[in-house]
């Protein structure tokens, strides 16, 4: 199917382009939007990977929850974040070539390693995913610390936060 | 049908660029930014390994939920320190803040 | 399961599309004459002091906190919810648990007072 | 004639398919018609539902409400159509021109965009993912960025302080939101809302779980941003909220995504708690379905048009502490007992009325208990007693008294 294709390299011009420019934005704020973007690029590829619950979860937690988080601290932090006079440090040639590097790297690694080149395979239509997640996440011989883990984690970083953000 | 590679691919080009500004921008915030765009490459990733994998189960599925908690908690605490150093200096140039270095 | 994606993406740029539409269309037949007092910022009729984007609390932050944890948390218990009637006891008793670690972080936001407004 | 809908489908699907259209090609159009007719529904239903709520408005604060353009003022709506399509667009000085545009029809669009997966009557669903629960839970949050984005975009302070207070009582209030949400998706063991809806026959689960519902209802119509919630545009304090430098067809856009949420909150209400479209013969006749859809989902819109109209504003520390103490904890503690009853209850396997009866006793117990402590741990209002004055004396009186 070559609609599913054109599909992809939309998404993935866009999230690229969109990622580029949310690390070469000097205005934080509109960095930001483009954050947005590239997140709800990568939510579209989860729907084109049919993982349906990781793409909508993605868009309910990164743009619903921490892009207002990342706005509202751009927000508190206004004067220094108005003040920067240009966005990269003095040593972004080296980190440009270091993830160029990188990517270069990755890219030949994974046409040259052998498997990569393989079709998805078809999903058991009869699968209810997100009930077998359900049963996964809290069965012992699955997930259930990490679940449980992520509560500690989470109530940790909760009262962390306030510890550290907060002042009478 | 689109091959493994692409999705591989795509998602390294949208961790570099994320390594990019983890190493190049000045304002924190702008970091976390990119350390965001880095941890949804990952879960590109782990997604893609789920769905070209042979074997039914979930683990790549879980896997991401669990990368979403931590990525939560990660941005929950690099913020409210970005606002507590905001407080302290005034200031939240990842260069000027240099403290720590002796 | 994929031809619904795909009526959720067409109703998407339908959605995009036609209030697009409806806000473009006014601009070709609405007159269009600018001045700068017309175009000055509305503060109830006197000129804009100081920097407009304004600094604001803390408090704003810690109520995204709060969501953004409790959002967190709605995304382990939606699987938790849609599976609980093949699940053992033990197992939903597990998910509560789940839930009153994170109320402990309510309770202690409300002690704290980061929560009221002052 | 039963089965209006699908009949027409089907005959466009033979249609098209004879004029040698290939069947990706049908589907594609089929769906593009279905998504067309179901935003211009919409839009339909919100220039009706601004004249009702004016009129309404209008009763119930002893006024007339539109009553010029044609009987009854019903041309109102569309007089005011005509006005605001002819206005000028004024942009402030120092706006962020791409954002103060992409906005409004954000804004809209996120309230549009959730309608894509109602089911309408037993046959005539839209998408049914089994996601539906989150995706509606996901499209709200561009709502919450379109807010923000007017606002920082305007470059007004009132703006953004107003789009800064309205993010964060949505955000707020989105968390007794989203759990009053899981006991449905609980009580269903599916995030399907055509499976939701099943689960209510013939039990609507406002029967079965009124606190959640009424949570439901007390943090829809917070997000909905209207009285008593409507602080973030408190005239006398913040101008007019996030939408203050828009002006035209832009701030046309913002009306009608408010009407236009209170009507989806009416929809919500009415698949989660009051059975979708079920009601007699609704399984048989699918049209009837439609039809009770739609009334049900006015109903309740009218229903939060009263409670709005007859509130006062309540101010934003009252609200926040309305949340924070009450509704989440309250909602969480409902979540666990009703889980924990749930899974009890299917192993006894009990007949379904005996179920619906325990679950009912179970939830409003926890509602009034939650009440009974709330009003114990507030501290009683002083009111201080003045002696009793009339209010006008007549001079002679006065003095003959003194």
């Amino acid at each position: 199917m070559n609609f599913s294709i054109l599909i992809f390299l939309f998404v993935a011009v866009l999230t690229t382009f969109a990622a580029l420019v949310v690390v070469t934005n000097k205005n934080l704020v509109s960095a930001a939007m483009w954050l947005i973007v590239a997140l709800f690029g990568a939510a579209l590829t989860f729907v084109l990977l049919e993982a349906t619950y990781i793409a909508v979860v993605q868009v309910v937690v990164y743009i619903g929850a921490i892009a207002v988080l990342i706005v509202f601290t751009i927000m508190l932090t206004r004067r220094s974040a108005e003040k920067e006079p240009s966005g990269a440090t003095k040593q972004w040639p080296i980190a440009a070539v270091l993830s160029l590097a990188l990517f270069s790297g990755l890219t030949y690694f994974y046409l040259t390693v052998p498997g990569t080149d393989r079709l998805a395979p078809v999903l058991d239509k009869e699968l209810n995913m997100v009930s077998a997640l359900g049963q996964l996440l809290v069965s012992p011989s699955g997930y259930v610390l990490p679940f449980e883990l992520a509560s500690v984690l989470l109530l940790a970083a909760l009262i962390g936060s306030i510890v550290v953000a907060w002042r009478k | 049908m689109i091959p493994l590679a692409w999705y591989l691919i795509f998602a390294a080009a949208v961790f570099s660029i994320g390594l990019y500004g983890v190493l190049a921008r000045k304002n924190i915030v702008a970091i976390l930014m990119s350390i965001e765009l880095m941890l949804t490459a990952i879960n590109i990733n782990l997604i893609a390994f789920w769905r070209y994998s042979l074997d039914q189960g979930l683990a790549g599925q879980v896997f991401t939920i669990i990368v979403f908690a931590v990525s939560a908690s990660e941005v929950a605490v690099g913020l409210a320190l970005v606002i507590s150093i905001y407080r302290r200096f005034k200031e939240i140039s990842a260069e000027d803040i240099n403290l720590l270095k002796w | 399961m994929q031809a619904y994606w795909v009526y959720i993406g067409i109703f998407l740029i339908v959605a995009l599309g036609f209030p697009t539409i409806a806000v473009t269309l006014p601009a070709l037949i609405s007159p269009r004459k600018p001045n700068r007092r017309k175009q000055e910022v509305y503060e109830c009729g006197i000129e804009t002091k100081g920097n407009v984007r304004v600094q604001f609390k803390t408090q704003y932050y810690i109520y995204a906190l709060l969501f953004l944890v409790f959002d967190i948390e709605t995304i382990f218990l939606f699987p938790w919810a849609v599976s609980l009637g093949k699940l053992p006891l033990f197992a939903v008793i597990e998910g509560v648990i789940f839930i009153v670690i994170l109320l402990a972080g309510l309770v202690y936001a409300l002690r704290e007072g980061a929560l009221a407004w002052s | 004639m039963a089965d209006l809908i699908n009949v027409i489908e089907n005959w466009l699907n033979k249609l098209l398919l004879g004029w040698g259209a290939s069947p990706g090609l049908t589907q594609f159009i089929l769906q593009a018609l279905g998504s067309v007719l179901v935003v211009l529904i919409c839009f339909m239903i919100v220039i009706a539902l601004i004249w009702v709520e004016r009129k309404l408005a209008g009763r119930i604060q002893d006024r007339f409400g539109p009553n010029r353009a044609g009987p009854f003022g019903i041309f109102q709506s569309f007089a005011d159509i005509i006005k605001i399509f002819t206005k000028e667009y004024i942009t402030p000085q120092g706006a962020d021109k791409v954002t103060f545009n992409i906005a409004p029809v954000l804004a809209i669009a996120s309230v549009l965009a959730i309608w894509a997966v109602f089911p309408f009557a037993s046959n005539v669903i839209g998408a049914d993912v089994n996601v539906g629960v989150l995706y509606i839970v996901a499209i709200g949050s561009f709502g919450i960025l379109a807010i923000l984005m007017a606002g920082w975009s305007s470059n007004n302070r009132y703006a953004l302080l107003g789009a800064s207070r309205s993010v964060a009582m949505l955000i707020s209030y989105e968390i007794p939101m989203v759990v009053s949400l899981l006991i449905p998706v609980l009580l269903a063991h599916s995030m399907k809302l055509s499976a939701i809806i099943d689960t209510q026959r013939p039990w609507w689960f406002i029967l079965v779980v009124p606190t959640a519902a009424l949570i439901f209802l007390i943090s829809s119509m917070a997000e909905i941003g209207k009285a008593p919630f409507d602080l973030l545009e408190a005239e006398s304090e913040l101008v007019a909220g996030y939408h203050t430098e828009y002006s035209g067809m832009k701030f046309g856009m913002f009306y009608v995504a408010e009407f236009l949420h209170q009507f989806t909150v009416g929809a919500l209400i009415t698949i989660f708690f009051l059975g979708g479209w079920t009601g007699p013969m609704a399984a048989h006749w699918p049209i009837l379905g439609v039809i009770y859809f739609f009334g049900k989902a006015f109903l309740v819109y009218l229903v939060i048009s009263w409670i709005r109209l007859s509130l006062p504003r309540i101010r934003i520390d009252e609200m926040l502490n309305l949340n924070w103490k009450f509704l989440i904890p309250v909602s969480f503690i409902n979540l666990i007992g009703v889980a924990v009853a749930d899974r009890i209850l299917l192993d006894l396997e009990p007949p379904r009325w005996l179920y619906v009866a325990v679950m009912f006793v179970l939830n409003m117990l926890i509602l009034l208990v939650a009440l009974y402590l709330s009003g114990k741990s507030q501290p009683a209002l002083e009111v201080e007693e003045f002696p009793h004055r009339p209010v006008a004396v007549s001079p002679r009186t006065e003095k003959s008294s003194s």
